[in-house]
């Protein structure tokens, strides 16, 4: 693979009390191991963030060991059973993006563990000096590689459902009648709903102050947008307190702000929406092809469809097919394939924009001291904003795939979106959008967490 | 751009040895940011010192790093010369060249290198530090003690007596530990209880002195100077201020269990107290063997007690107790002999160990110290006494060894032959660890005073036959394969941790080696403190110790204690989080993952008194600076002092050169075709 | 220069073919999943003609989403200037829609004004833009609304209209142009010069918006002050599609992205509608809201260029309104405004 | 660029190309000298490496130019030197964000960047022959420092100076040293203010808001311009004062600071209505900005 001088450049981010403790007893001990591994000393595994990891591997790591405290053991009571959940999901996240799962690794080491650490080193530095140096420039040419990888022929499958628009004329119906008695009551100084955008067939987001306005409110398969995003925007919460009709993912998005605490439930009032499911290109939308949540899972009006059909989901979600495939592929060809599509990417933020979750005013995107996302709009950059994206997301996205119905460049977000959903479903049992009283995942940890992947 | 000081030590040879100080300092002093780098042999004697304080004078530096040994080895040291040089000491640091380089590395030119990314690395660091402020914490003037045994006991005196309040808590009904059990302790073969109980007594009556025996440690919070601490007091169903110690309960107590501190060798009553000389000499009723309490159907010592101190509907209690330091003296526990099966302990009723053979001969013991085979109460005759059992076995037992075996069995077997002369006492030993003050000549007597027979080697197994036990052994020095018969065997088990340690180092937050045993904070220099500022070991708890090292580390340990309270105030370290209340978003995560419950959210409010923002806020003071908040926040709203984005940004940056970016395109030199005429 | 040639419908593959073996790197639409993008071409193969507009502009070809501008390494306590590596190449852009090369020639009076970028221009005289009438309008086009045409020549160098069976009408528009032609004139029959009026009225009246905004807006403090614009931009969610895919927003950012041996200044694209593009290290913002951005965003392009440089810096292609993720329409915010600017002049 | 480069180019050899020009590349700077005016307001002295380019260098007093830390990016700061003093130029800083952070981190002897000058300048000939009345507050005073320079330099071209400067509180009031130097110099009027409550017991100035001394001062508008720089609030203020004690608009100037990038008027941050600050301004009169939209 490589040549026998090459030496691969790992940096080993660890916590003061076991590892680094644990190092310095192999060092008194005199085991001698090997010399590539350059440590950066933090309290607490706790405190290792996976853009620590990101930057190491943006500066041209070729591998990256992260070594704390047993489970039980940590200085700081949990502080690496949390680092565990977390670095469970980026590491995953790195793996589905076609990151070579010895590249990134983790082990536990205590203060007593001087030999521990020297097999744990020196058994990382074999590995990773059996794949040789890592594919260049974290990015970059990685694409202009693999051009004719199987990746490429990977297309996206649209659900091949059909619509089954229920009643939608009843529906909106429902939804004017209870906008209206809203404003006439004073309930809602504003009924955030949907009208008629102004290209054929394409609704947009409308905002009703007067009971006569409520006419303009529409209800179709072209109500795409998530309209919980206007909760958090100054501009709308102003003009009172707000009534907002929701689908039910929409609604899922609300419970994940009442969660994270940014908006409050008595200052909202959802016209809850049952919803047969949304239209992508005349088809069925594969988000709604699983969605369980037709009737939302929180409302205080609810606007019933009479017609609703939900159909039979044994079809399940195409993007899982993907996701599959994907899966099976190498790690070199899932790496082109992400490396395509972030190409691509040109930095618009609309996928940020247009997401319920991303409320934060000044972005880490945005934050320069330090720039923990590269500026610039290449590779480099892209592929890290598009992690940190992924990786904010984790466990908290309600899967409504409007990041991903905006971006103009097409690039595939729900299938990282549903990738990190699913592991989080299948690892910690948790759903985003269901329950406001439950913990999210990566705050939270279970002693008996996964860990299999843990040196 | 920052003025550097990069000082490249020696160590003497450990570190040039290995590594080329001259070549890290040359490139040391090229890197951007360094206005002064040199190498000197030990920079952290005197003169090492003086050189980085005048380099800071005359060079202005505005900070410095240190390649040398493990911080934990010297940081302070040169945080105290970097203040000294008149910088703040948080702009020091210390590149660990020593532990993580040149003492784990063979390759010069590989350790060289690593040695300069390194340094490189921390001077990065270092020019994204700030100036911080200690906090100053106020010390609690009390000490928590857990574990009533000698270690214990001499922890709590020697605070005691020196002023301070001191919490002592044992979870058995009586102080004592291990200690009380022993019969005559060795080299001087004074009595055990002769000496150890005064100073239960003493324990017991000292007005500085709060005991709570039968009690354990629930939950331990805070920090340093200010910990709090639940315990939790076992019922007893015995009123100890009223319970006159008369016994009349345990006469009418119906119900018999095998009595512990005998080892098994005998009976007690469920209600009891564990020896004669308990401290305190009160009576406790064992709920397990009860027949009373669940549902109350005895009742018998209730009725018995004149004093009325039975309460047979105690509950538990939880008592909190707000501490400045705490001394942990946990002891030990003896290794597990059934797991020598082909040893036969407890297959065999003569196969003993050591502390059960103690109880043998105590004369306080089950045969008032005549020496009896458990079995049937003959005088055993010929005694096989096995040493390292479980001890330097990494196959069945541990690999270390648990020191202290080598003398008891050498006192066992010159007890045995005080109290049997015509007996023969045979010593199957691996080697004999007699290192201490009058050890080897003990041992010494017993081979040669009292002819003790001392075979080098390996017992293979202990049988039974014809009623009688037989050792095969082999003596290695001859290479002949031994057959005894045998009365009595008596195993010198190993010490191993306590089994409870586990549980209580996760209280603790202290760190358990590989064997259980508490990791100090330093194996040479700071051998009584652990990592965890105000927590300190005493005795068993941190490895093997004989007595005298054991009542040694106790007094260390309130020594340190003492010093610890000498002063109104702590300084803390000021490594703490901050919120940035501009961009916070109020999200709460952070308070979510916060282990102190340090963070709590705080209202933003306009002149008017308008709510505008709820965003998080850290009480500094619960604050232990582990930084789980700072990644759960995902716009970086919480700084970590001391590790902060920016310094650890830093480090990641310098260890790699930026890699070049993709070239926007490559010109193709084509044919040029002139066209224009 | 108005010199008029006729280009084979089987002629113009041929002619491709052979731009493809030159020295020059060809550039042309072709497929990328749904869309129709410009890329170099492989292959003539894999040149489509079947769209109506690619997805991109053709302006990141010159004016890239990020570009180093300045490397420097420090050295010491000094710091050691490099200039960026732009390769410069000739190049052909085939197949670019009038609306776009009308973006180019808005764009090439700011890069080309005093302190002339020469990051862009140098790029800009190194390629010759083969323009490509329009001759089927989407739904969302309004070039005619704001004084372009399907057929028009602005920026082109040269330009074709396709006549139907007769192929390609070819205007010769710069000397970049006469260039190409003059090179390549075997392909190009002469003589045949028709008119295109017929295609250009055939493709507007395609055309379902047909506005008159091509005045632009006149500017006073009420209709600055008018409550419209929080109206309008109540729903605008503050990303930056709509500038990265107008073929003339030019807005941009200066950043430094460095490490512990040096770095790289870059250029990167910029949009008036991100908060943080006005606002001040000390948190003050003078255009806070987005309401402000977004006046920011119409006026400029009708308002404020055209008082500088006498035209709208809007071309009328309606990426920005097929892409906005809520559907903020500029078209439909131009007439707006306009129609309260006429009450004004009203009254 | 001529249009004639391609055919240049596919005539010729590349290398014979001219060498590019690149308005985003800074002249190299020696830092020579750092003066603390304030807590947070910092004077950097800067010597041209390049002595030639220093020794061209020319510039309008009001002027600015853009300052980079290189590894943080630039930053817009008017330059505060005289325009007298060859070969340097001076910027006052206040810390603020990454790249004055940057800037406060450097010492003697490091390198930093510098582009410039860009902008108008102050319309010095409709100075000559006047009065001129100075308010400035904060860190603008920088912005006025360099005309102030001149005009001293200048002195017989100008009528009476009345030198206004206020700030939060004494310890946040600039360029101490200099007032003293500016006051001694003849027909100089110096008036220092600071807001109520920011003076010390031993302060000997005036307590008030500028405008509020403005109007206190009561400038004659006769034959005097009155120039102001200062944060967004003490301008808008100080125009109404001014106004009010009958300055004609076109005898008010003041400078805007905006956010900028590329100084040139290509990059879109500072534009205002039809102009660019950075081309068209970043000096304007009461009357040009009147004609604005309000957006700055």
């Amino acid at each position: 693979m490589s040549d026998d001088n090459w030496r691969p450049q790992i940096v080993a981010f660890v916590c003061q009390w076991c590892t680094y403790a644990g190092a310095d007893l192999a060092g008194t001990s005199r085991i001698k191991y090997d010399p590539n591994v350059r440590i950066v000393k933090l309290p607490c595994s706790g405190r290792i963030g996976p853009l620590f990891l990101l930057k190491a591997f943006e500066q041209g790591a070729d591998g990256v060991l992260v070594s704390g405290c047993h489970p039980g053991d940590c200085h700081y009571v949990s502080g690496n059973l949390l680092a565990r959940r977390r670095f469970t999901v980026f590491r995953e996240l790195l793996i589905f993006l076609g990151l070579e799962p010895e590249r990134l690794q983790f082990s536990w080491v205590s203060a007593a563990e001087a030999v521990k650490w020297t097999e744990v080193v020196d058994a990382v530095t074999a590995q990773i000096r059996a794949l040789g140096p890592r594919r260049q420039g974290w990015g970059a040419e990685a694409r202009l590689q693999t051009s004719n990888s199987k990746a490429q022929s990977l297309e996206a499958q649209p659900g091949t459902r059909n619509l089954k628009p229920g009643t939608q004329k009843a529906v909106e119906e429902g939804i004017r009648r209870i906008a209206r008695q809203l404003l006439q009551t004073g309930e809602a100084g504003v009924i955030v709903g949907y009208g008629n955008g102004t290209l054929k067939d394409v609704t947009t987001p409308l905002f009703v102050t007067e009971p006569e306005g409520v006419e303009q409110l529409v209800w179709n398969e072209r109500c795409l947008n998530n309209l919980s995003v206007y909760l958090t925007r100054e501009p709308v919460t102003r003009l009172g307190r707000v009534g907002i009709v929701a689908k039910g993912c929409d609604a899922r998005a609300l419970v994940a702000l009442l969660q994270e605490h940014q908006i409050e439930r008595d200052k909202v009032t959802i016209i809850g929406v049952q919803c047969a499911g949304m239209a992508e290109n005349g088809r069925l939308a594969a988000r709604c092809a699983v969605c369980d949540v037709h009737t939302p899972p929180l409302y205080d009006h609810l606007v019933e469809d009479r017609a609703l059909d939900t159909g039979d989901w044994a079809e399940g979600d195409p993007r899982d097919r993907e996701i599959a495939a994907l899966e099976a592929l190498t790690p070199a060809e899932r790496w082109a394939y992400w490396q395509e599509q972030f190409a691509r990417c040109i930095r618009c933020y609309a996928c940020r924009a247009v997401c319920p979750l991303c409320y934060c005013e000044t972005c880490i995107a945005d934050k320069t001291q330090p720039q923990w996302v590269p500026p610039a709009f290449d590779a480099r950059g892209n592929l890290s904003w598009n992690i940190v994206r992924a990786f904010h997301q984790a466990g908290r996205c309600i899967g409504c795939d409007e990041c991903a119905r905006v971006c103009p460049a097409h690039i595939r977000l729900d299938l990282i979106n549903r990738k990190l959903a699913l592991l989080i479903r299948d690892a910690y049992g948790y759903r985003a959008g269901y329950d406001a009283t439950v913990a999210p995942p990566l705050t939270t940890f279970r002693p008996e967490d996964r860990a299999e992947f843990i040196r | 751009m920052a003025r550097i000081g990069v000082f490249v030590c020696h160590c003497g040879e450990n570190i040039a040895g290995t590594v080329d100080v001259e070549a890290v300092t040359q490139v040391a002093a090229r890197l951007p940011g360094v206005a002064h780098a040199e190498h000197y042999r030990y920079m952290c004697s005197d003169p090492g010192q003086k050189l980085l304080i005048e380099a800071i004078k005359e060079k202005h530096l505005t900070g410095v790093v240190v390649a040398a040994c493990s911080p934990s080895m010297h940081e302070m040291t040169f945080r105290g010369a970097a203040v000294e040089g008149g910088l703040n000491p948080y702009l020091s640091e210390m590149a660990n060249i020593r532990e993580q380089c040149s003492w784990v590395h063979d390759d010069k030119a590989a350790a060289t290198a690593k040695a300069i990314d390194l340094v490189r690395l921390m001077v990065e660091k270092v020019r994204r530090n700030r100036p911080l402020q200690p906090i100053t914490v106020p010390v609690t003037k009390r000490a928590l003690v857990i574990g009533g045994g000698i270690a214990g006991i001499q922890a709590a005196l020697d605070l005691a007596n020196g002023g301070h309040q001191v919490i002592l808590v044992e979870r058995e009904p009586s102080i004592g530990g291990h200690m009380a059990q022993l019969s005559e302790t060795f080299p001087t073969l004074d009595c055990s209880q002769c000496i150890l109980t005064p100073r239960m007594v003493e324990v017991s009556r000292h007005p500085n002195i709060t005991l709570l025996t039968y009690s354990e440690v629930e939950e331990i919070g805070g920090y340093v100077g200010n910990f709090q601490v639940k315990i939790r007091r076992k019922p007893r169903y015995v009123i100890e201020e009223k319970c006159t110690n008369c016994g009349d309960c345990a006469v009418v107590c119906p119900q018999v269990v095998p009595n512990e501190f005998e080892g098994g060798l005998s009976w007690r009553r469920a209600i009891y107290t564990p020896f004669p000389q308990a401290v305190p000499a009160v009576y406790t009723l064992d709920e397990e063997a009860c027949l009373g309490l669940h549902p109350l159907v005895c009742e018998k010592c209730f009725q018995a007690c004149e004093a009325k101190a039975i309460d047979l509907n105690m509950k538990p209690e939880i008592v909190e107790v707000e501490v400045g330091a705490i001394i942990v003296a946990t002891g030990y526990d003896l290794f597990a002999a059934e797991q020598a099966r082909e040893l036969g302990w407890g297959r065999f009723p003569d196969v003993v160990t050591g502390l059960e053979f103690e109880r043998l001969l105590s004369a306080s013991g089950p045969t008032s110290g005549q020496m009896r085979c458990p079995s049937d109460g003959r005088v055993p005759k010929e005694v096989v006494f096995i040493q390292c059992v479980g001890s330097r076995d990494p196959e069945q037992g541990v690999p270390y060894c648990s020191k202290i075996c080598c003398m008891y069995t050498a006192k066992h077997a010159m007890l045995y032959k005080h109290k049997v002369p015509d007996g023969q006492a045979y010593v199957f030993y691996m080697d004999v660890r007699a290192g201490g003050k009058g050890y080897e000549e003990f041992v010494n007597r017993a081979m040669q005073e009292d002819r003790v027979l001392y075979v080098r080697g390996r017992v293979s197994k202990v049988f039974e036959e014809d009623g009688r036990l037989k050792v095969w052994g082999v003596d290695t020095l001859t290479g002949q394969p031994l057959e005894i018969a045998a009365d009595l065997v008596v195993l010198a088990t190993a010490m191993v941790a306590n089994t409870e340690h586990d549980t209580l180092a996760k209280q603790l937050r202290a760190i358990a080696d590989e064997h259980g045993f508490y990791q100090e904070a330093h194996p040479k220099l700071r051998p009584v403190e652990t990592l965890t500022a105000g927590l300190y070991l005493a005795g068993a708890v941190q490895a093997p110790k004989d007595i005298p090292e054991t009542v040694a580390q106790a007094s260390a340990a309130a020594g340190k204690v003492q010093a610890l309270f000498s002063r109104d105030e702590l300084q803390r370290e000021p490594v703490v989080a901050r919120v940035n209340e501009l961009s916070c978003e109020g999200c709460f995560d952070c308070q979510k993952v916060c282990p102190y419950g340090a963070i709590t959210p705080e209202e933003i409010r306009d002149r008017e008194g308008n709510l505008l923002r709820r965003v998080s806020n850290v009480n500094v003071g619960l604050c232990e600076g582990c930084g789980a908040c700072v990644v759960a926040c995902r716009n970086h709203s919480i700084e970590l002092e001391g590790f902060t984005d920016e310094q650890i940004y830093g480090e990641i940056v310098a260890l790699w050169p930026m890699p070049e970016r993709a070239p926007e395109r490559v010109t193709v030199k084509a044919q040029r075709r002139p066209r224009i005429s | 220069m108005m010199a008029c040639r006729m280009l084979r419908p089987e002629k113009l593959e041929e002619w491709l073919a052979e731009l493809l073996r030159s020295e020059r790197r060809l550039i042309a639409p072709q497929r990328q999943g749904e869309d129709v993008v410009f890329q170099p071409v492989q292959t003539v193969d894999d040149i489509t003609l079947d769209y109506i507009n690619t997805r991109w502009p053709v302006k990141a070809w010159f004016f890239p989403p990020s570009e180093p501008v300045l490397r420097y390494r420090y050295q010491g306590s000094g710091v050691e200037l490099e200039q960026p590596n732009m390769a410069l190449e000739p190049r052909v852009i085939f197949g670019v829609r009038p609306c776009d090369a009308a973006g180019l020639a808005i764009l090439d009076q700011v890069f080309n004004s005093d302190g002339e970028d020469e990051f862009y221009t140098r790029r800009r005289t190194m390629t010759t833009i083969v323009g490509l009438s329009c001759t089927h309008p989407a739904a969302s086009c309004f070039c005619t609304s704001v004084g372009l045409s399907p057929t028009a020549s602005a920026g082109s160098d040269l330009l074709l209209t396709p006549m139907g069976d007769a192929g390609y009408l070819v205007e010769t528009l710069t000397a970049r142009g006469e260039q190409l032609l003059w090179e390549y004139g075997h392909y190009f029959a002469a003589g045949e010069c028709r008119s295109k009026e017929a295609v250009t009225e055939a493709a507007e009246a395609r055309m379902s918006r047909q506005a008159a905004l091509a005045q632009g807006i006149e500017l006073s403090e009420r209709l600055f002050e008018h409550p419209i614009w929080a109206e309008v931009a109540r729903k605008c969610l503050g990303c930056g599609v709509c500038a990265y895919v107008c073929p003339t927003c030019h807005c941009f950012d200066i950043v430094d992205d460095s490490d512990a041996w040096g770095g790289v200044r870059c250029r990167n694209w910029d949009s008036c509608g991100f908060s943080l593009f006005t606002r001040h290290a000390s948190g003050h913002n003078p255009r806070p809201q987005q309401d402000s951005r977004y006046r920011q965003r119409v006026l400029h392009k009708f308002s404020y260029f055209p008082q500088r440089w006498g035209r709208l810096m809007c071309v009328g292609c309606g990426r920005c309104v097929t892409n906005c993720p809520v559907n903020m329409d500029i078209y439909a915010t131009a007439q707006a405004v306009l129609q309260v600017q006429g009450v004004k002049h009203e009254t | 660029m001529s249009e004639r480069y391609l055919i240049e180019y596919l005539s010729r050899d590349s290398e014979r190309l001219p060498a590019m020009r690149n308005i985003y590349r800074p002249h190299l700077m020696t830092v020579e000298d750092i003066r603390d005016e304030t807590p947070d307001v910092r004077t950097l002295r800067l010597a041209f490496q390049d002595q030639a380019v220093g020794e061209s260098f020319a510039f309008v007093p009001g002027q600015f130019g853009e300052y980079s830390v290189f590894g943080a990016g630039e930053c817009v700061f008017a330059i505060a030197s005289s325009p007298a003093d060859r070969g340097h130029v001076e910027c006052s800083f206040k810390l603020m964000g990454k790249v004055t952070h940057a800037l406060r981190d450097v010492e003697i002897g490091d390198t930093v960047g510098f582009r410039g000058p860009y902008g108008n300048g102050f319309p010095l000939e409709s100075l000559r022959g006047q009065n001129l009345f100075f308010a400035g507050g904060g860190i603008g005073m920088a912005a006025l420092r360099a005309l102030i320079e001149y005009c001293l330099a200048h002195r017989q071209e100008f009528g009476h100076i009345t030198l206004l400067n206020g700030a939060r509180s004494v310890a946040d009031l600039v360029y101490k040293e200099d007032m003293v130097r500016w006051a001694e110099q003849p027909d100089v009027q110096l008036v220092r203010t600071v807001d109520p409550g920011g003076e010390t017991a031993d302060w000997d100035g005036e307590v008030g808001f500028v405008p509020a001394i403005i109007e206190k001062l009561a400038p004659q508008p006769e034959g005097t311009v009155a120039i102001t720089c200062g944060p967004p609030v003490m301008i808008k203020f100080a125009l109404l004062t001014l106004e009010r004690l009958g300055f004609p608009q076109e005898r008010v100037i003041t400078t805007l600071e905006n956010k900028m990038k590329c100084g040139l008027g290509k990059c879109g941050r500072c534009n205002v209505g039809p102009v660019y600050v950075c081309k068209d301004g970043p000096v304007f009169t009461a009357a040009q900005l009147q004609a604005l939209p309000r957006d700055f």
